[in-house]
């Protein structure tokens, strides 16, 4: 179903010069749909989303279908476009955080570590250690609410209720959590230039604890229901397979990335917060099918726990926060910072002017280039594949349309 | 592994979770405990003879980041301010608690009232201080020794943000 | 990691591009090159000797006299970042580079609805979040966001 | 009682029981599901929320009845009852003890089976006229799904069939007394092992049910067919749906699980008094095995599935036939 013919515009691949796997064009979809021969059968174009339960949010693809087979593929976002890097340039420095944690609002924590971090590079602040200590071990726990959140919606593609409503046990647990500690289920606004807002309220070691000790069973449990089942491997195995090579091609970043086996995570290769002090692995694929991409995801949690553990064992004494001007006006200059969020390599381009407010403030969302390759690897699947295909890139629209 | 075995396991999960309690908590008969930084809606804070601690100091208002809470302060520093209206905007407030973070007298907090769904969008917007006179600036700094370091620190005055906020 | 300029200035000689300016800020190894070349240059930049795989992230700024196109590039196996910056007039015309890097599909729509200017030969040049209501380009500095006053409903 | 009123009579009766069926299993799967998934069901109207689907019925009865307007008038108004009477139908061939019966059919089996395969004619009927695209798509899954299914379903009976000489249900049944090796309920699961297996997959997927839903597919197709419907003409489809489980469920029962028998409950009145009650708790134990199913496995793709059931499950069954009736010679030799 897949021969030339049927593509959408046989004539062009992405890459020039035959050094890279030669990928169709992204053209964009016909809107009016081309007969299959003279026959008068026609393709199907359908609309699925922005109120979809599977786009993830209010994702708007097109699908040109032929039967139950996607010819083309071309999505549509901008449904929920705030303007937050339009907005950043009217708050200043220390408000901008705000602003990030809607951005991915699955995993504040880690974008607004971005911006901070950024904003201590410019500043040169010396950021202590305890607050290292405990930016990571909040960005593990928001790793893990969002990697269960992910095993579940990604069961629930699939057809399977049951991990959905399971991982929502350990979600509500971390999130528990995170509200003791940051003051909010999702919109933490912890983190903050020259440290965090708080240290660990009483007990909360106890909490955590008592959660690290039954997740391991829960885990394997979720193995059983969807990683080792006889309809689920089928389902996700040579599924939506993107290589190595067009991976890198379309920028992705993240588990999509390390699903292909390219070995690429910040927190190994330029260490931030406390990860240079943290032992851990970087679990990788081999196919880059959407069965990898899910393993590659349920091993990373179990790699946070492994990390918490060790965090919780050491967190140091010391002051959570540096000392930082109120007003924060860093020093004309533009800098990137890079951390790996859930979804993969978020970066804050921070430019500015001297000012107390940014001048410019570029969101480099992982998921917003992991989603480009769609239009290239929904095509020539089946619908359902289509449905698991998105669902393993795990995209957050927040973070996709800013 | 046998093919089909994976299906009576995971069959056997889902039963074990049977007898597993659930995890609902059916919210008007029980309620979680909110954890103390909890941060809901914005109140203000007392003194002991009832007097608010706000010194109409306006910082919490330039520190808002929705531009949500408005203050009519009449009468001048020198012979005491008196607040007209403290107005606080419920409905787009989003609890960042950086007006509390901000304030130097310790005079708002985040409260724990967590069920503010209103059918009266009027109800959204909430006078929290009408016609009161702010507290002095030194008695509030006397109340609150704690703040006074960071006060301090913060001797560089915190430029109004200008009309070009916006541009 | 950075990149050394030297190498840098090869590379981008090695494109035929002017290689004048390679600086070294907060941000990185920084090369300008012209914005009517840049498809040229990055596509001499990924398949030559630099071997840059990734375009981490293309975004535009609006400088007050012009837009500042951004590429920033990434050699994986070398871990080295290069940022190219081509400037580009107001309404002005950059080449799209999404034959090298199909990373930038997306955020040259983007960057064209947002900051006002055309990439030319981009395969499928609509607007990308926006609507065709949205008459202004949002992010060039001459838009002005409504103010809180403007949007409040009483 | 002139012949008339008894028909009317057992004919009300039967929908009675479809009708009561369908809200007590409605409100089992809710509550089934919900414990299977940590949650606890509906709880709020009445004790235990066990009035929560009486009131969903009436919710869906006074809904506004509302038709897109594209869509085919006629076939719309008529896909629903298409739906809902074969299963209703099936219900008459159904029999609950010696003496409780709708209708004594004396190919009973086969009558279900046959008035059965009318849902996917109702199905696409649904997905065609609503004039939704994915509804559409679920009407198509629906139609291919079915046929496939059909078959195996079918084939799985013979076996039944040769061991008890009849497709009547009673006969079926009687046949079933009594014990092996005097411990072993004489039940035709034991020899009919593997046919018990392909009924059960055949079943689940003809009554629509996960991982089988391929017309539905919620995460998929939305809701598929039933995308356009509303209110009643809805809740007719989801109706028929559970009225189908519990056709299933039943004939199941009959054929493999000596219907209204119990091993030392046989042939005196007490049986005869007890019989509808077993075969009721009979039925609801395997309406429950298949919620659980439900509520556990995730969604085979269309074309996984259609391939299961064309080089799988019609081989394996075709093979059963023979083989079965090879080793019931042999042994009848």
């Amino acid at each position: 179903m897949t021969d030339d013919r049927l593509r959408a515009t046989p004539d062009e691949p992405i890459v020039a010069e035959g050094r890279r796997v030669p990928l169709t064009s992204p053209k964009g979809l016909r809107r009016v749909p081309r007969g299959v021969d003279e026959l008068a059968t026609e393709h199907l174009i359908v609309n699925m989303g922005p109120q979809h339960p599977s786009t993830h949010g209010v994702l708007h693809i097109l699908l040109e279908l032929d039967g139950e087979v996607v010819m083309a593929a071309e999505a549509s976002l901008g449904y929920l476009h705030r303007g937050i890097e339009k907005l950043a340039e009217s708050r200043r420095h220390h408000q901008v955080g705000t602003l990030l944690d809607r951005a991915d609002y699955v995993s504040g924590i880690h974008t607004e570590l971005a911006y901070a971090m950024a904003i201590e590079r410019l500043m040169e602040i010396e950021v202590p250690e305890k607050a290292h200590w405990l930016r990571t071990l909040m960005g593990e726990i928001n790793r893990i609410t969002s990697h269960v959140l992910f095993v579940g919606t990604f069961g629930m593609d699939t057809g399977s209720m049951p991990t959905f409503l399971y991982t929502m046990r350990e979600r509500e647990a971390l999130v528990d959590i995170l509200e003791a500690v940051t003051g909010s289920r999702m919109m933490f606004n912890y983190v903050r230039p020259g440290g965090v807002t708080g240290d660990l309220p009483a007990g909360i070691i106890a909490k955590l604890e008592t959660f690290l000790a039954d997740v391991d069973m829960y885990l394997d449990e979720y193995d059983v229901l969807l990683t080792d089942n006889e309809i689920f491997g089928p389902r996700t195995k040579g599924v939506g397979v993107i290589d190595g090579t067009t991976a890198v091609a379309f920028g992705m970043t993240g588990a999509p990335l390390r699903a292909t086996g390219v070995a690429w995570d910040i927190r190994k290769a330029h260490p931030y917060a406390a990860y240079a002090e943290l032992d851990f692995d970087v679990p990788l694929g081999s196919q880059g099918d959407c069965f990898d991409r899910f393993v590659v995801k349920t091993a990373e949690i179990r790699e946070s726990l492994k990390m918490i553990r060790q965090l919780i064992a050491g967190v140091p004494e010391g002051p959570h926060m540096a000392k930082v001007p109120k007003v924060l006006r860093p020093p004309a200059g533009e800098v990137y910072t890079a951390v790996e969020s859930p979804r993969g390599e978020l970066g804050i381009h921070l430019v500015s002017d001297g000012s107390d407010l940014p001048y410019r403030m570029r969101l480099r969302s992982p998921a917003y280039y992991n989603l480009a390759v769609i239009d290239e690897a929904l095509a020539g699947g089946l619908i359902a594949d289509a449905v698991v295909t998105l669902g393993s890139l795990d995209i957050i629209l927040g973070e996709i349309d800013r | 592994m046998i093919w089909g075995l994976g299906f009576f396991r995971a069959m056997g999960v889902t039963m074990r979770n049977m007898f597993r309690p659930a995890i609902t908590v059916q919210y008007p008969d029980e309620r979680l405990v909110i954890p103390e930084r909890a941060r809901w809606a914005l109140v203000h804070k007392f003194d002991e003879s009832g007097r608010p601690k706000c010194t109409a100091c306006m910082i919490c208002e330039r520190e808002c980041p929705d531009d949500i809470i408005h203050l009519t302060v009449s009468g001048d520093a020198a012979s005491g301010k008196h607040i007209d209206e403290y107005r606080y905007e419920l409905g787009a407030c989003m609890m960042c608690g950086l007006c509390v973070a901000a304030c130097p007298f310790d005079a708002i907090e985040m409260s724990h009232e967590y069920e503010l769904a209103t059918p009266d969008p009027h109800a959204l917007v909430r006078i929290l201080l009408h016609d009161v006179d702010a507290a002095s600036g030194k008695r509030a700094k006397a109340d609150a020794p704690a703040t006074q370091a960071a006060l301090a620190a913060d001797a560089a005055p915190d430029a109004a943000r200008g009309e070009s906020d916006h541009a | 990691m950075l990149p050394a300029e030297a190498d840098v200035t090869r590379w981008l000689a090695a494109a035929g591009a002017a290689a004048d300016e390679v600086t070294t800020t907060t941000l990185g190894v920084m090369a300008r090159i012209e914005a009517a070349r840049a498809a040229d240059v990055l596509a001499t930049l990924r398949d030559g000797e630099g071997d840059f795989d990734m375009l981490v992230d293309l975004f535009a700024i609006d400088t007050g006299e012009g837009i500042d196109l951004r590429y920033h590039l990434r050699a994986l196996d070398r871990d080295e970042d290069l940022y190219l910056s081509a400037y580009v007039d107001y309404d002005g015309e950059a080449p799209s580079v999404w034959r090298c890097y199909p990373a930038a599909l997306y955020p040259e729509r983007e960057a064209a609805e947002m900051f006002g200017m055309m990439f030319a030969g981009h395969p499928n040049p609509k607007r990308l979040l926006t609507t065709d209501e949205v008459a202004a380009p949002l992010l060039r500095k001459s838009t002005l966001i409504r103010t809180w006053e403007e949007t409040r409903r009483d | 009682m002139s012949p008339l009123l008894v028909i009317v009579l057992r004919t009300l009766a039967g929908l009675g029981l479809l009708l009561l069926n369908g809200v007590v299993l409605i409100y089992m799967l809710r509550k089934v599901l919900g414990h299977l998934h940590l949650r606890l069901g509906p709880t709020r109207v009445g004790p235990w929320g066990i009035f929560q689907t009486s009131m969903d019925v009436v919710k869906l009865l006074t809904k506004e009845d509302f038709r897109p307007t594209a869509s085919d008038k006629w076939l719309f108004r008529i896909a629903p009852l298409l739906i809902f009477v074969p299963s209703f139908m099936a219900y008459l061939a159904i029999g609950f003890s010696p003496t409780w019966h709708f209708a004594n059919l004396d190919t009973g089996v086969l009558f279900v089976f046959a008035v059965l395969s009318f849902v996917p004619i109702g199905i696409m009927m649904a997905g065609w006229a609503s004039n939704s695209k994915w509804s559409l798509i679920g009407g198509m899954r629906a139609a291919g799904q079915q046929i496939a299914y059909e078959i195996p379903l079918l084939l799985s009976v013979l076996g039944v069939a040769m061991l008890a000489g009849s497709l009547d249900p009673k006969v079926i049944v009687e046949s079933q007394a009594g014990l092996w090796l005097g411990f072993l309920p004489k039940w035709f699961i034991v020899p009919q092992f593997l046919g018990f297996w392909l009924f059960a997959i055949s079943a689940q997927a003809e009554t629509n049910q996960t991982p089988f839903d391929m017309s539905e597919a919620e995460s998929e197709l939305v809701t598929g067919f039933a995308n356009e419907y509303s209110g009643m003409r809805f809740g007719f489809m989801f109706l028929a749906e559970f009225s189908n489980m519990f056709v299933a469920a039943a004939v199941g029962t009959t054929l493999f699980f000596g219907g209204w028998l119990l091993p030392g409950l046989e042939h005196n009145a007490l049986a005869l008094a007890l019989g509808p009650i077993i075969f009721m708790v009979k039925v609801y134990l395997g309406i429950f095995c298949m919620m659980w199913v439900r509520g556990t496995l995730p969604r085979i793709r269309i074309d996984q599935m259609l391939s299961f059931a064309w080089k799988a499950l019609i081989p394996l069954s075709l093979l059963w036939v023979v083989v079965f009736a090879v080793i019931l010679k042999a042994v009848g030799a």
